[in-house]
């Protein structure tokens, strides 16, 4: 639209699909665009193509590809993998455990199971950088515990949580471990069996797949129920003509996400340093979000006292800059992210968070210039704020 | 999701400051919510001469603020107490449903300011 | 791979993608990529791009884009429709009615909530045609229906079913009516107000859209829970990053199927009659399955006796003629198609079913070729078949 | 799918007709269920000097039966009683799981015909 540059470092709510990504869908569109199921040659061409992909999926996190299956997004592999789990085993008990900081996909399922369904959850507090303690995960189990979901990674602070220790932890009391790896892929390494996970969701778009299309891992031997029910796609798990085209990117955009991943961590890690250090030398009364070394190599998370988040973002949206804060005002609430209260921040201090969060295309050029415009932004907002005046904070 | 009347104001807010003079102020909102509007107006022969905002919130609060200010100045103390959210929401050119509530605001701290101002000039 | 002239006539499993649909889809892939739910300017350009089609979508069928929700395709529309009103209505009761000859992604979901949650379902039969008698469902109707879920177009036999009358009879009655549209946009035409239907289910891939896309419309006033819990999308009832560029290609395959739908259906009325007439006339033994006038303008069944369906296909793809089947051969199901069964066929006749669905690229040549082979093909088989020894017929 | 042999015997299937001579006829399976298969076998000395087979179907159970005839022609008859449809599978380059019950409706299918000529020729 027009020519001003923009410099996207909004990558933790969704990336751009990547070129080589998006030229191995194409084909799949208009060519070879079959229904996986149908059985003449044109079906098992797409056919074929869902399984490679199912295996590429599959090596990303060091499973079998008969332990993956395809989803519309992290949303629906959250939703699935609690409520199929708790509907197996509810026989054994309705207890979840989970945390205080988990997706909303998470908390608002379990919200729904306690509200319809008779659940009892437990949401673990975290530590002021966003962590779980694994020995409150311990002493949560109870004995009618069917299932524990802590996230990998948080998607606004950043934080990564103690996966393989909790999954120690469930494996030695024989409760179901699910993890909330949507932010983890392509950022960190992931790995089912290290992780001792027992299900794992993942989505496309966060690591410059197509959106739309996601994963979930299930171990062998795991029993789940459908989420959507009708054809037999997925082993009869997860109805609906498959997503042909995104399932083939969301392959190769993890391909391509794991083997760049060290090369990716090192380079965003340095970045992110270079915007976390610029940010709290240049402007007063900023406080770093999250924890500072279990931290994804990508996210950069601020609060910025006396001014709100979408005021901030604006301004840097007017300068080409386009960010996320923490607080959620497009959608009708007022309350501040559930992530940031969770970590302790009053409300008025959480409202002015932003959150900027890197991706492939951002160049220390990208992080020189929000160094360059964020000292005046904060300073065109803070002129503009009665809080300045320390009598008017309530 | 906002108009580019709301746009315009958020960039370039009129009459942000404070009046060190002021005839009346008014403070509305908490920073729990996410608003906070400060009104300082300057009044000289029931005549609002000039007012001055602060505001800690959202584009809307921001937009609310500034084109209020505008609405109000010039006009007298009666005037300016029939003004309402709805024409300061009108006057951006409408509202995101879920932000009408800054104009809510705007129109009580302008009103917050008014009040302070009949109340320190009884007389007036 | 090859270049052997390929006959596509499936696309009643799926179409390939227009281009002019496709074309429309990629900016948004790489470019305009945003999040919906950001509100900086790319996540803004993006929410656009989903209203929009959401307006697309609702002119499609007569209604208002408040109405419209976008989903991963028509199993989440149905699966979502039937479980969500039948919750928000489980005070009145837990009875449903629906036909025997529904898609799966009804017919299982019914059963789910028949095991999992205690409700009484009623299959109504359906007359040779495939129909469902409007009276049958005015005496099924109880005390305790919440729900009637009739599909509007068969997706294997192309009946269509008498939608407004059955909206006159659930108004009157004041039960709510589902309809699984998915067959029958872009091939007849839709209007939720002259059907008088509350819910209605579309998947874009059936009108040359991508696959994984869909929307259920939800008539004002109707209330429903989510099926998928997490953000705030789709007014809060349906989580998950919206599925970006699909959703846009879903609006641009809508308006045009519309748009194109007199001189389409009209086309494919012809194409569809010189195949039946040409079928029948020089293959003998061979039956035409589902109704003869209230049938989709693209839809081919018929039965062959003495052979196998999966042979006869996979001869035809041999040929370069991909069409389908009523027996469910790759399901690992040997149960013959529910419909055809539903609609009187013995098992051994219903095995022998071929399906051929019409497309937008389809011409009078195909349809040529297809009467050129179809002779020889069957003559090979039933060469080859035991029961062609009428004592043998079991 | 299908293996490459399978689907070379699918489509050029060998010994496909009856025998009007046969020394033993087999029929398995059944129409409801979606495959039925007939075996024809000329016995001659005991050895198996032709076979030919019908079969209603999918393409696995074409495939199977084409595979199945090859494997017992020139076979003697006890020979031909020891094979087993994993033989006959393996032989195709596999079968999907799902179709493995048509090695072995082959299987019986042969058995069945073998059973017949031992039924007639009870010397033999
Ligand atoms: C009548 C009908 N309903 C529902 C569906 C399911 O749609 P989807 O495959 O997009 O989930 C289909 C096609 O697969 C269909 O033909
Ligand atoms: C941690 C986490 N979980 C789940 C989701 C939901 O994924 P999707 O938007 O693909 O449904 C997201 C992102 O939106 C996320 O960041």
């Amino acid at each position: 639209m027009t020519d001003k540059k923009i410099i996207y470092m909004d990558n933790a709510a969704t990336t751009a699909v990547r070129k080589e990504v998006l030229d191995t869908m194409l084909s799949y569109f208009t060519e070879h665009y079959g229904n996986p199921s149908s059985i003449h040659s044109v079906g098992r061409d797409a056919k074929r193509a869902v399984e490679n992909a199912r295996r590429q999926v599959a090596a990303a996190i060091g499973t079998l590809p008969q332990e993956i299956y395809f989803t519309a997004g992290g949303s629906e592999s959250d939703n699935w993998a609690l409520r199929s789990v708790a509907e197996m085993l509810e026989k054994k008990g309705k207890h979840i455990i989970t945390s205080a900081v988990e997706h909303h996909a998470v908390l608002h399922t379990c919200e729904y199971m306690e509200k319809y369904h008779g659940y009892r959850i437990t949401y673990l507090p975290v530590d002021e950088g966003g962590r779980v303690n694994p020995e409150d995960v311990k002493n949560a189990i109870a004995e009618d515990t069917v299932l524990i979901s802590i996230m990998a990674a948080n998607n606004e602070i950043g934080t990564l949580q103690p996966i393989a220790e909790i999954g120690k932890i469930a494996k030695a009391a024989g409760v179901l471990f699910h993890t909330d790896a949507v932010q983890a892929i392509g950022a960190i390494p992931v790995d089912v069996n290290a992780w001792g996970v027992d299900l794992l969701s993942l989505s496309a778009h966060k690591f410059h797949g197509p959106k739309g299309v996601g994963a979930l891992y299930v171990r062998k031997g795991v029993r789940i129920n459908n989420l959507i029910f009708g054809g037999a796609q997925e082993r009869n798990l997860r109805a609906g003509t498959e997503n042909l085209a995104s399932i083939v990117g969301l392959g190769k955009a993890i391909e391509i996400a794991v083997a760049e991943l060290p090369e990716y961590a090192a380079r965003m890690t340095k970045l992110r340093d270079m915007l976390i250090d610029g940010i709290l030398a240049e402007i007063p009364e900023v406080r770093l979000n999250g924890h500072h070394a279990e931290r994804l190599p990508g996210n950069v998370n601020v609060s910025v006292r006396y001014i709100e988040g979408e005021s901030l973002l604006m301004r840097l949206d007017l300068l080409g800059v386009e960010a996320s804060s923490g607080s959620a005002c497009t959608s009708g609430s007022l309350d501040p992210s559930h992530v940031l209260l969770a970590i302790g921040l009053p409300h008025e201090i959480a409202h002015g968070s932003l959150r900027l969060t890197l991706g492939i295309e951002n160049t220390e050029e990208d992080v020189r210039y929000v160094l360059d415009v964020l000292p005046g932004v904060v300073q065109t907002l803070r002129d503009m704020s009665p809080l300045t005046q320390p009598s008017c904070i309530a | 999701m906002y108009s580019d009347k709301v746009m315009e104001h958020f960039e370039h807010p009129r009459n942000v400051g404070e009046l060190p003079d002021a005839s009346g102020t008014g403070t509305v909102g908490n920073a729990k919510c996410g608003d906070i509007m400060k009104m300082d107006i300057k009044v000289e022969n029931n005549i609002i001469t000039d007012v001055k905002f602060k505001t800690f919130g959202c584009c809307a609060a921001v937009a609310t603020s500034s084109m209020a200010t505008e609405m109000i100045k010039g006009k007298s103390v009666d005037e300016a107490l029939e003004l309402t959210n709805k024409a300061v929401a009108e006057a951006l050119g409408g509202l995101p449903p879920v932000k009408m509530h800054c104009s809510i605001l705007a129109e009580e701290a302008i009103r917050a300011a008014l009040t302070d101002y009949r109340q320190k000039h009884p007389q007036g």
